[in-house]
């Protein structure tokens, strides 16, 4: 125990020392790097170093403390955080629902040689259309759908587009994990006559586990970009995606507060991420090592 | 009454191609009720396979296995038998206790039964303190006792061993020849049995079939009259010695021919 | 000083105002909503001030304004019943109209078009004739209709004679040099500029900085914001026909408010949640009011002439695809105004000026940043 | 022959299903009279396709090489890194979570970003962009595939004091390969949508993006969804070659 | 000279968990240059574990571990040995030529004479039309002769084989042993082998070393003295016998008090 908090520990000042480096790598290129970037055969290679394209990490930061609007009481900061928070719900909602949906997927598709032809290359379809195709439809639903006492909340909306984005990668990993399991552990569980549906618990989830743990980050991400789209597109407030926008708005005058916003989202997906990376440990912990090296 | 009738069975991998391979050709095999047969033959004659095909993992290329008066099929089915493979194949995720348990999961016991029958397993292999432990901190030898109390775990009437003594110590292994052997008359159990050790073999059998390879096939079948009982004192016995030298012969004369000598004497 | 009067009139208001509803007793508001095309701010004061100041409620109505989003169509969400009404430019709607969505326009609150493309002086772009081999900056999303009626206009092929490239959410674009010149509106974008440090002088950006094109002031200018209605529902419901002429009421009297309360108004629209800072917020109220104020035949009415050159320039106007955003002419029931005309007869009644005739805008100055 | 009627097997399901989920929509349609800034039906799409179809590819063709060209860029980068991280532990501490943190952005947002630092003209910031995108999924399969290796095997490799480059390649890399694939089969899509959705809000209107992000909000419903059938089957392509690569990767070694 | 020399070795795993095994206590043994050393005793005793220290797979807890005078990881480095695992650990995307080449890969042999040396160990093992198979077309015992092949095939100074010969029916093994008992003679390869076959591990070895487990102990050495050279008649031999019997009480008396009795007779 002491030993998972010691690594979680050394993580965390890990990525400490990564931020601190890349804001060192981009003062740097700051510094000395072309006002106006660097041409390579006419193709510009190297980011110019204005202070609309690369403001100072110290700029960034100290909108942080600033108020959000004149007068208010409200720093970028709370605003910042209460947007993460928010958007983080709707992700984790969106999350669950996309790995509900790829899992069971995955699962058909490995049942049913008929549905992985049938409905695979589609699924790949799905996902070149563009949310901004798909974003009115699904918002229509938005109060109008009611199943009962179930009234369809706008926020749902958001979550269902963050899912559409994670069942993919979760379906299409989980698909090939399911399939990984050993030829004889496969022979072992014939031997005992097993259904299916149990050979599917006891051996090809738990062998699907190194496939799908790769294919929950990517859903974790993809769930995070999927509800900041969404917030973004169908106009939903209170998230972290609506802040980035509004304060987009505001880069012509103050190109350094918008990074607050980005810098949100990069926290949201981090916090997702490392949820995943937690559960893989846990699920993990009793699996072989690598011979140690 | 026969357990196990396998009716003139051939098997051939990757038919039709380059790498074709005859694995069993024309192989004819009654196991009555009860009975404990071994089957021995140089690496690679299909013994392996013809398990497998009793144990209906692999459709025969021609010819029918027949189990306890059903399709091989349907007596997979049934659960009519354990396995015991040649590679232990226990699942890493699962403690060496919860490995054992994985049949009586799937027959549906409940948790307390799965747990007295486990311990009762473990004790059998001599390795009740390691049933927390998970199989790859686990020795070569103790992964292949696990594997056997596994296959004994459900008590099925019939027993399908691939080697599975292959990776045990001399007094281990004549330790579990002597528990298999108790097991098997106390309950019945009908035993086919893969070694590549001639006394184990007769030590254990009622019949001893001699194969040969390429393509697999039975040369020879020797009845060992040893007696119901078995003990230390069975392996000093001149029908013991004589029946090692009929195996050691059917395994000697195709060694040397490389094709086997016909003398089929069933 | 301007403002300091007119503060002084909107007392006046609220007061006739709160004894209207003694006319006729309202227990239970009518729910409305209204589909915004984008973010709170003051280019839609009007309605946020009615709400505000109880306009609304006095007609008996509780209205919630939904905000926009980038993906948010307005009128589609009006066609499919998500709302009751909807604020949408007429080009973008006539467009929607004619893939089968049924909507009027029932108030025309901008009188004039407000896009302008801005570039700086030393391009030397000073009529759409130069834009020309330039790269030209759009916003895409419908909003691009003039700048393709001034090229056609101008006898250049959008398509060909000039690169459009769409703009981001700021004006980068145009201040790192990669656009020549950027679509802007007056009450907008051109502040935004306006609101920028000039890194050669260090301090603001001025108008003298810039050259504008007006595309009002070209003769393409197209309509612009309106309140559009379900069509079927005007037709079949006479309720929601009953309801259409109070939301109008009630809106344009906001809009009053604003025209003579400029800085009330840019603090409703602070306090409804605009991130834009204060001085960007008046000088986009000064901006917008100058699009509706004066209002010759009264606010909200829409003007054949107008509607005429709107529905003419869409038909003719070729887009990148080389089609045309209409393929023919809207038909007479595309708008009304029935609803308005009763609406400002209400207004009337409540002693509102509605035409405006006085107006004048007031002077802002920006600060860096908008704050 | 033979071969010929399995592959038939292999793709009938799929034309079925597609078959009839079109029949299904176009009668939708039909049916309850659907206005087309709703839903357009498969065929007036399909008319607008065959009629722009010029405009449709020269569109695909801008789309398609950005997110071709970051594609490859991604994945080889991807590997690259995975390589580099399954090798040198703490930088993996170190990047790793820069990685998820930049994915966790959304597109549009880091191409605005980029869009700044290059220029809102250039299709740099796009390739980049997609690069970003498919360098993260490869990476982390990749590096799942790197590590989970057979304790076995990597003990065997250590007992011929093999280097760790040796044993990245003699077992790491084939026992990777497979998660490789699976994350082409994942990218494949994502980098089209990702080089599209890059055109939304900014930069040449030259490509699928902003055709479709135009014909939506000008509810030219069947011209967008020209585009997007345009974009899906730039999408099918890319996903089509990866596992066609696949297959090639697997024949002979993989047990049926 | 000394080949391996192992200095009061011991390992424990999983060291202050609740699952902590003592695998190896206090373990000295030395190997001379040329001699050919079995491991024998029962499963779980740790012979595997010794095996792995020796290899510098595993790290000892305490104690040193010096091959052919320097220290074991210098000896893994310099490849100054060969292994052959308990498990036949094939790769499985390999053909089995390829897997035979493996080793010689790593060491940068040029194309033809790998596939020379290949084709000879393929020979060696009676393999020769299976190059192209895939692993896991191999039968059970074919697997294991291709992981010998592969551990013999850069004729390594000094072998690690860890029970070889355990999947190979008896003709197969007498033919693999007396072919291995050549080589080394040949080469003069020092080998450590593991085994559980008593009569096989006389007839390999120079000496025996008999272990006991929990926790894992040397508790007897037992010297052979065959002479050098090996044959079919030498099974007859008394001191054959002798030497069985006493290996066999070695472990017997073990198996009996299960505690070491003690008589490390070094
Ligand atoms: N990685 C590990 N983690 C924990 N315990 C281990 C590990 N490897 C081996 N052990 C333990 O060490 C002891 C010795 O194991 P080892 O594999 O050396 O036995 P062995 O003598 O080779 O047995 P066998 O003849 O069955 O192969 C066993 O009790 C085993 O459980
Ligand atoms: N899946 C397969 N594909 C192709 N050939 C196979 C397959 N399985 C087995 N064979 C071949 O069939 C033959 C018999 O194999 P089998 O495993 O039955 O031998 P065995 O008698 O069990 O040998 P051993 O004693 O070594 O385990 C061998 O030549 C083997 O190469
Ligand atoms: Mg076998
Ligand atoms: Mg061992």
């Amino acid at each position: 125990m002491t030993n998972v908090v010691r690594r979680a520990a050394q993580r965390t000042v890990m990525f400490v020392a990564a931020l601190a480096l890349v804001a060192v790598v981009w003062e740097t290129y700051k510094a000395v790097g072309p006002e106006d970037g660097g041409t390579v055969l006419g193709v510009r290679i190297l980011p110019r170093t204005s202070e609309y394209a690369m403001p100072h990490v110290w700029d960034m930061f100290s909108r942080f403390s600033r108020p959000e609007v004149r007068g208010s009481e409200r720093t970028v900061l709370d605003a910042v955080t209460a947007g993460a928070w928010y958007s983080f719900r709707l992700s984790v909602a969106g999350f669950a629902l996309g790995a509900l949906v790829g899992v069971a997927l995955a699962v058909l598709m490995a049942r049913f040689k008929v549905v992985q032809r049938g409905v695979l290359p589609y699924l790949v379809v799905s996902q070149t259309v563009p949310l901004i195709a798909l974003a009115p439809l699904v918002v229509s639903w938005g109060g109008r759908v009611e199943i009962g006492a179930f009234v369809w909340p706008r926020w749902l909306s958001a979550s269902v587009l963050g899912a559409f984005l994670a069942f993919f990668p979760i379906a299409v990993g989980t698909l090939r994990g399911l399939a990984a399991a050993p030829a004889a552990s496969v022979e072992l569980m014939q031997s005992y006559a097993a259904s299916w549906t149990k050979t599917l618990f006891k051996l090809r989830f738990p062998t699907a586990v190194p496939y799908m743990v790769p294919a929950f980050r990517l859903g974790a991400s993809a769930s995070v970009i999927g509800v900041v789209v969404a917030e973004i597109s169908t106009g939903l407030k209170g998230g972290i995606g609506r802040l980035i926008i509004e304060y987009a708005r505001e880069a012509t005058g103050d190109p350094a507060k918008v990074y607050t916003a980005i810098f949100g989202a990069a926290a949201l997906g981090l916090v997702m991420a490392g949820a995943v990376v937690a559960v893989d440990v846990i699920v993990m912990r009793n699996r072989p090592k690598e011979a140690v090296s | 009454m026969t357990a196990v009738s396998i009716r003139n069975v051939s098997k051939v991998f990757n038919q039709g191609k380059p790498n074709q391979v005859d694995a069993l050709s024309n192989v004819a095999l009654e196991v009555k009720q009860g009975e404990f047969v071994s089957l021995i033959g140089p690496s690679g004659c299909g013994k392996s396979t013809l398990l497998r095909l009793v144990a209906n993992l692999l459709e025969p290329t021609s010819g029918e296995v027949v189990v306890n008066g059903k399709s091989a099929a349907q007596a997979r089915l049934d659960q009519d038998y354990g396995m015991a493979f040649q590679q232990a194949g226990l699942f890493d995720w699962r403690t060496v206790r919860k490995n054992i348990e994985l049949p009586l999961e799937l027959k549906g016991w409940d948790k307390s039964k799965r747990s007295a029958r486990a311990d009762e397993m473990l004790q059998l292999v001599q390795l009740p303190e390691f049933g927390d432990h998970y199989p790859w901190q686990l020795s070569g030898g103790m992964q292949q006792r696990i594997a056997i109390a596994r296959a004994l775990a459900a008590h099925p009437p019939l027993l399908l061993m691939d080697e599975p003594f292959g990776a045990l110590d001399e007094m281990t292994r004549e330790y579990m020849q002597g528990e298999l052997l108790r097991i098997c008359a106390a309950t019945g159990t009908t035993v086919v049995f893969v070694t590549h050790s001639i006394p184990e073999a007769v030590y254990l059998s009622n019949r001893v079939v001699v194969m040969s390879p390429r393509p697999g096939r039975i040369t020879k079948v020797v009845d060992v009259s040893l007696g119901g009982e078995r003990s230390e004192d069975t392996r000093n016995r001149t029908a013991f010695f004589e029946a090692i030298t009929a195996v050691r012969e059917g395994l000697r004369g195709m060694h040397a021919a490389h094709v086997g000598l016909g003398n089929d004497d069933r | 000083g301007g403002s300091d009067e007119a503060a002084d009139e909107v007392t006046e208001d609220t007061t006739e105002s709160t004894e209207a509803p003694a006319a006729e007793t309202c227990t239970t508001p009518t729910p409305v909503k209204l589909q915004l095309q984008w973010f709170i701010q003051a280019q839609f004061a009007g309605y946020f001030a009615a709400q505000d100041q109880g306009f609304y409620a006095d007609q008996c109505l509780d209205v919630t304004i939904v905000e926009g989003g980038v993906d948010i169509v307005p009128q589609t969400e009006l066609a499919n019943g998500n709302v009751d009404f909807a604020i949408s430019w007429v080009s973008k709607a006539l467009a929607s109209r004619e893939a089968g969505a049924n909507i009027v326009n029932i108030a025309q609150v901008f009188q004039r078009s407000g896009t302008l493309q801005v570039s700086f002086k030393d391009k030397n772009i000073t009529k759409p004739e130069d834009f020309k081999g330039k790269k030209i900056g759009n916003w895409g999303f419908g909003n691009e209709f003039e700048i393709f009626a001034a090229l056609t206009k101008a006898g250049l092929d959008p398509a060909k004679d000039v690169t459009l490239v769409q703009q981001q959410f700021d004006m980068v674009g145009l201040l790192s040099g990669d656009i020549d010149a950027a679509e802007a509106m007056t009450y907008n974008e051109y502040a935004q500029v306006l609101e920028a440090i000039n890194p050669a002088t260090g301090a603001l950006y001025t108008a003298d900085d810039f050259n504008v094109v007006s595309y009002e002031e070209a003769g393409v200018g197209m309509l612009q914001d309106a309140i559009w209605a379900s069509g079927e529902r005007l037709a079949s419901d006479a309720a929601y026909a009953d309801t259409a002429v109070k939301f109008v009421a009630a809106s344009l009297q906001g809009w009053a408010y604003c025209r003579d309360n400029v800085e009330a108004c840019r603090d409703i629209v602070l306090a409804k949640g605009s991130k834009l800072g204060a001085s960007h917020q008046l000088w986009q109220m000064n901006e917008v009011n100058k699009l509706i104020w004066p209002a010759a035949n009264g606010v909200g009415f829409i003007d054949q002439a107008a509607w005429d050159r709107t529905a003419q320039l869409s038909l003719e106007t070729k887009n990148l695809e080389g089609g045309t955003v209409l393929t023919k002419a809207p038909d007479a029931e595309a708008y009304t105004n029935d609803i308005v005309t009763k609406a400002l007869d209400i207004l009337a009644g409540l002693g509102v000026d509605t035409s405006g005739s006085a107006y004048a805008p007031i002077e802002v100055t920006l600060n860096e940043g908008g704050n | 022959m033979n071969r010929i009627t399995t592959n038939v097997g292999k793709v009938l399901p799929a034309l079925v299903f597609g078959v009839a989920f079109l029949g299904f929509w176009e009668w939708a349609v039909k049916f309850f009279e659907l206005k087309p800034y709703f839903l357009t039906a498969p065929s007036s799409i399909w008319e607008q396709f065959t009629g722009n179809f010029s405009l449709i590819r020269g569109a695909a063709t801008v789309s398609g090489t950005n997110a071709l060209v970051g594609l490859v860029a991604g994945t080889v980068l991807g590997v690259a890194m995975s390589f580099v991280l399954s090798r040198f532990g703490f930088l993996n501490q170190l990047i790793t979570p820069l990685a998820i943190a930049l994915n966790a952005i959304p597109i549009f947002v880091l191409v605005a970003v980029l869009n700044n630092m290059y220029s809102i003209t250039s299709e740099i910031p796009r390739r980049i962009m997609v690069t970003l995108v498919v360098y993260f999924i490869v990476l982390v399969n990749v590096a799942r595939g790197l590590t989970q290796v057979s304790p076995t095997h990597v003990e065997l490799m250590r007992s011929y004091a093999a280097s760790d480059v040796a044993i990245l390649r003699k077992v790491r890399i084939p026992n990777a390969v497979p998660f490789l694939f699976t994350a082409l089969k994942i990218a494949a899509p994502a980098a089209v949508i990702t080089a599209f959705v890059s055109e939304y809000f900014g930069g040449s209107q030259n490509g699928l993006g902003s055709r479709i992000s135009s014909n939506i909000a000008n509810s030219k419903n069947a011209a967008a969804w020209a585009y997007v059938l345009a974009a899906c089957l730039l999408g099918l392509l890319f996903y089509t070659v990866s596992v066609v690569m696949e297959n090639l990767n697997r024949k002979g070694w993989v047990r049926q």
